[in-house]
């Protein structure tokens, strides 16, 4: 198999990437100005609109580093595609993991008068973030393409059992974070009107800048392989030329 | 059959191990005890606060200690580099996975047993389910036992294999030491029927990383 | 058909290419000696044979078996001596012989016929913590014969044996082809070793620079 | 002046390899906020029992990352025997002992710091007394270094070592926890002037520890 | 003076009597060969001289100093090359010999010529981690040389070594006379250590049982 060194075709990279901008532009003029503050929480509420949908984009991101690399463990579809989407998506991940948590942070202040508690939702997320920062630790640790991506994939797989614990956390749980709003077991969202537009084009702006970075960072991950190679066959030139030295 | 048999020589050589050098029983445990203690120096005994917070400080104990046992039994492994040797044995990883998995949960229930008993004494904690702990806490020792071996093998050969190990492990298991914790709380001072479900999802995690394990620990064990 | 089959294989250490495209065959009953500087590689390419660490590039078969794919059916049938023992400490002779014996499921072989021919007898019931260098070889020996490999790799057995030890190493390799095991054997005891090897490899900065039948 | 020297120069080197193995960083640290969080977990958060316990468990969670750090100073020294070359460079015990206390002492130091800051921003507690805590903070850790320096040297060289430490060094720490605990109560939430006795307590401890340890490690280090 | 001085010295490892009763007289400037079998008693005898671990009864002196009362001072003056090499993994070859040196605090030797005695020049870089075995023992060598000892052990230090290591080796042992030190050396490779040692005393079962100059 011949492992692409495009994730995506170039063309549909520059639309996305184009659509990501008019996205993100959209979303600040429609959070900003366009929706409405809330009844009970004031300007803060317009947190909502960077909060959610970074959430909600750590778990797609996870979502998607955990079939990678489930389809990498495959061995039929095996292949150093999946690896590096799966690194790539992971790093996104805990970027948004991140986001999700600074921002919550940030609006808990104002709302619930402090920066953090002891709440299952805001630890079950500190612990994702912690978690996928050690799964990025240990990609870390060179071996070779296929071992380093066997035990790459495992540990992905692993992790990904927080993801659900961290949803369902306010239903299991007696908590401080409200409920779901959107993705509840009735499936019935309790958000409606420009509000709920905006929040729609938030998720949408936050995909597509997802998808670009993603396509980015593949990208940047196929460079690397490529430099490795490139060093490697000067090691071997090195190694087997005549130098001096005890077998060096 | 085969994988039994192959499992049952794994874990009796290091239960063997472990007997010989006296470490689970000579030393995990004290230290076990001791942390309990510290805890409960550091928490300011008077406040009545222990008997709350005597589940969650257990299981973090416990742990800890399964922490030790983990590193314990991979570092035997690495002495004289006896884990190329069980590699080039061409035992199936499952089994050593099973065989190791089972020799740590042997000492960690072991372990928890006693403790248990020095907490209740110690703490004053009442216990009102027994049927509600013996149930709990075998499923969250399997849960902790096949975590920590399957990660165990991951920061194996790592020469930071000691410090490795904690990061990667405490965040996977904290879902166990939460449900554990719950359903103790319910299995001591609460109310027993709070906790079932809390065992429920003990055993569902088990389960689940047992039979994780028995799958990718041949891969993890293999590769280098 | 060979039992080991190499074709430019290239294997790395961390970054580093320890073997850089190496081509290699040994047949069936062969006796064969690696020999080179110390850094050229032979203990990597004996690893590498063994299963322990994988290919990065190349053509790699032992027994037939793709070393890309399949590292551990291709392990049962070998033994590796390294430069460690791959015993437990706090087990006896005895117990991790008997242990190596039941984990790899063999059959026709006696533990206490290997003990005798590794001048091993009296120290059965000694922990490996408490061996001397020079026992701790033999018991790495034992511990490779134990489990009556087809394909018996030894690197620098020589070190630290004494005549008696280096009398018993050389009744294993001089019997081997008899009893239907190929040998290879990476050493710094060329005098010795050639008088034993029908076949002498020389591995110099990762690659085999010549290699025939008899002296070089 | 030769003693400052070669402790220097042992000191140099062990921090010198934790630079290049980035344990101390990337995993004591990040550890030690993990336990710091599992705790909040354990401890029921919304009581608003956190903010009291707070320094216990700061400190518990300290001599844990001191137990990986010190049995990492001496997991050095126990590979490929170097203990015994540097034995064999017949430098003064006081000398290993000062330098690998100072290299223990700045690896835990470092780790505090940033330890402390996520305990007030997660624990969400209040800072009374910063002088009060600039001032128990590194008397603690000189006398948990100390401490653990000794026992390290006691454990080093015995298989067991990775489990005996914990054993041997917990319980003489214990007045070392509850002096800091104290200290620290006083810092935090509490009023500053309780804490004063206790850092005076902490410095005593400290010193004599670190005076015992110049004293008795050449012992403990020449013999096997 | 002789440099050491052993009579009917006992040494226990654990409770077993690794050496039961030796007497032994090392001169200065004499090279003296150690042989034996394994488990003879040459390790524990070597590391005894070095002052590594303590004797159980006896008279034991090394450079005249006691060494049940004083272990330390004599080891400044000696250096030992033992199974293991002794080093840090983490640290370079060149960052642990300047270690070793500076913390001996040695005058009269440059690590860049131990560096080439020991034609470790090219790893001077290298991580002690990702050395060969081969190369572990030469760093084990200058990293002995590096303290300029009086006396300097050596326990079996062929163990590995390719052919110019060994050459590398019988330069630094054939002049250390001539450079004022002594070598105590415990070797299984009889042949190349005969030439060089001008005494041979053989070690059996924790005695010394013959001790004479030239060929016993
Ligand atoms: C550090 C603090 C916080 C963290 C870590 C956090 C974490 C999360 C996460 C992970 C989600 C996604 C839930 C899911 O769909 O499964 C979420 C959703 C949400 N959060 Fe937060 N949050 C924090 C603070 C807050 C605060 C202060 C508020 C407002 C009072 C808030 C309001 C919401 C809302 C309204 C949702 C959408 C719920 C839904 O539709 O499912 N969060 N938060
Ligand atoms: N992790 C690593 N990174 C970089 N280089 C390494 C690593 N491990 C080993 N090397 C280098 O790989 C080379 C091959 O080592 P190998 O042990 O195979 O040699 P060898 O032929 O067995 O030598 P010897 O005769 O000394 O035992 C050595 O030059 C060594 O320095
Ligand atoms: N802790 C121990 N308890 C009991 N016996 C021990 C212990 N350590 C070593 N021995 C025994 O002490 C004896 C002396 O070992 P030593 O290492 O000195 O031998 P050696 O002459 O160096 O042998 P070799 O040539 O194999 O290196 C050996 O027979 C060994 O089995
Ligand atoms: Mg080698
Ligand atoms: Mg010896």
């Amino acid at each position: 198999m011949n492992p692409r060194d495009q994730l995506l075709d170039p063309r549909l990279r520059r639309v996305i990437g184009v659509g990501a901008v008019i996205g993100v532009v959209a979303l600040c003029l429609f959070g900003l100005w366009g929706a409405p503050p809330d009844d009970r929480q004031g300007e803060a509420m317009r947190l909502l609109y960077l909060h959610v949908p970074s959430a909600w984009l750590a778990y797609f991101a996870f979502l998607v580093t955990a079939i990678a690399s489930a389809l990498f463990l495959w061995p039929r579809t095996r292949s150093i595609v999946w690896d590096r989407v799966a690194g790539a998506s992971a790093e996104l991940g805990v970027i948004f993991t991140g986001l999700t948590l600074v921002v919550g942070s940030l609006w808990g202040r104002p709302i619930w008068g402090v920066w953090w508690a002891w709440d299952a939702r805001l630890v079950t997320t500190a612990v994702l973030f912690f978690l996928y920062l050690g799964y990025l630790a240990l990609r870390r640790i060179p071996g070779d393409a296929i071992s380093t991506g066997k035990r790459n994939a495992i540990a992905a797989l692993i992790a990904f059992v927080d993801v659900p614990i961290v949803h369902f956390s306010v239903e299991w749980w007696r908590t401080l974070h409200q409920k779901a709003t959107v993705f509840n077991p009735e499936l019935s969202a309790r958000i409606e009107g420009v509000q709920a537009l905006t929040l729609w084009i938030a998720v949408l702006a936050f995909t597509l800048v997802y998808v670009y970075l993603l396509d980015r960072r593949y990208r940047l991950a196929v460079i690397d392989d490529v430099l490795a190679e490139q060093a490697l066959e000067q090691a071997i030139k090195i190694r087997t030329g005549d130098n001096p030295g005890v077998g060096r | 059959m085969r994988l039994w048999r192959e499992a049952s020589l794994v874990a009796a050589k290091d239960l063997r191990i472990e007997a010989r050098s006296r470490i689970a029983l000579g030393q995990i445990l004290p230290f076990g005890i001791i942390v309990a203690i510290l805890f409960a120096f550091a928490l300011d005994p008077d406040s009545g606060l222990l008997t709350r917070v005597a589940p969650g400080l257990f299981w973090v104990t416990v742990l800890l200690a399964a922490l030790l046992a983990v590193g314990r039994s991979f570092a035997v492994e690495e002495k004289s580099n006896a884990r190329d040797g069980l590699r080039l044995t061409g035992l199936d990883g499952s089994a050593v996975f099973l065989g190791k998995m089972a020799a740590i949960a042997a000492e960690l229930f072991f372990l928890e047993i006693l403790l248990g008993i020095a907490v209740v004494i110690l703490y004053g904690v009442e216990v009102n389910g027994v049927v509600v702990l013996l149930a709990a806490a075998p499923a969250a020792t399997l849960g902790i036992a096949s975590t920590g071996t399957l990660y165990g093998v991951l920061a194996a050969g790592l020469r930071s294999r000691e410090t490795l190990l904690p990061l990667l492990l405490l965040p996977v298991l904290a879902p166990v030491l939460l449900g554990a914790t719950r359903a103790f709380e319910g299995g001591l001072e609460g109310a027993p029927s709070d906790a079932w479900p809390w065992v429920g999802l003990l055993w569902i995690f088990a389960t689940f990383y047992t039979a994780f394990g028995v799958l990718a620990f041949g891969t993890l064990w293999e590769n280098d | 058909m060979p039992l080991v089959e190499f074709h430019s294989v290239v294997c790395l250490l961390g970054t580093f290419p320890a073997l850089a495209g190496v081509d290699l065959q040994v047949e069936p009953r062969d006796i064969v000696l690696l020999e080179g500087p110390n850094g050229a590689g032979k203990t990597t390419l004996l690893r590498l044979i063994a299963g322990l660490i994988p290919p990065h590039s190349g053509e790699a078969q032992v027994f037939g078996l793709d070393l890309f794919k399949d590292r551990r059916s291709a392990r049962r049938r070998l033994a590796l001596v390294g430069h460690e023992s791959y015993c437990y400490d706090d087990l006896t002779v005895m117990e991790n012989l008997q242990f190596t014996f039941k984990a790899s499921g063999v059959t026709g072989m006696e533990i206490n016929s290997v003990l005798e021919r590794t001048g091993l007898d009296g120290l059965a019931g000694v922990r490996h913590a408490h061996l001397s260098a020079g026992q701790r070889r033999r018991l790495a020996l034992a511990n490779a014969m134990v489990r009556n490999p087809e394909l018996l790799l030894l690197d620098e057995p020589h070190a630290g044996l004494d005549e008696e030890g280096r009398a018993c190493l050389h009744e294993i390799i001089a019997s081997a082809p008899s009893e239907g095991r190929t040998v290879v054997l990476a050493s710094h005891e060329l005098e010795l070793s050639r008088q034993l090897a029908n076949r002498e490899v020389r591995v110099e900065s990762g690659t085999i620079v010549k290699s025939g039948r008899g002296e070089l």
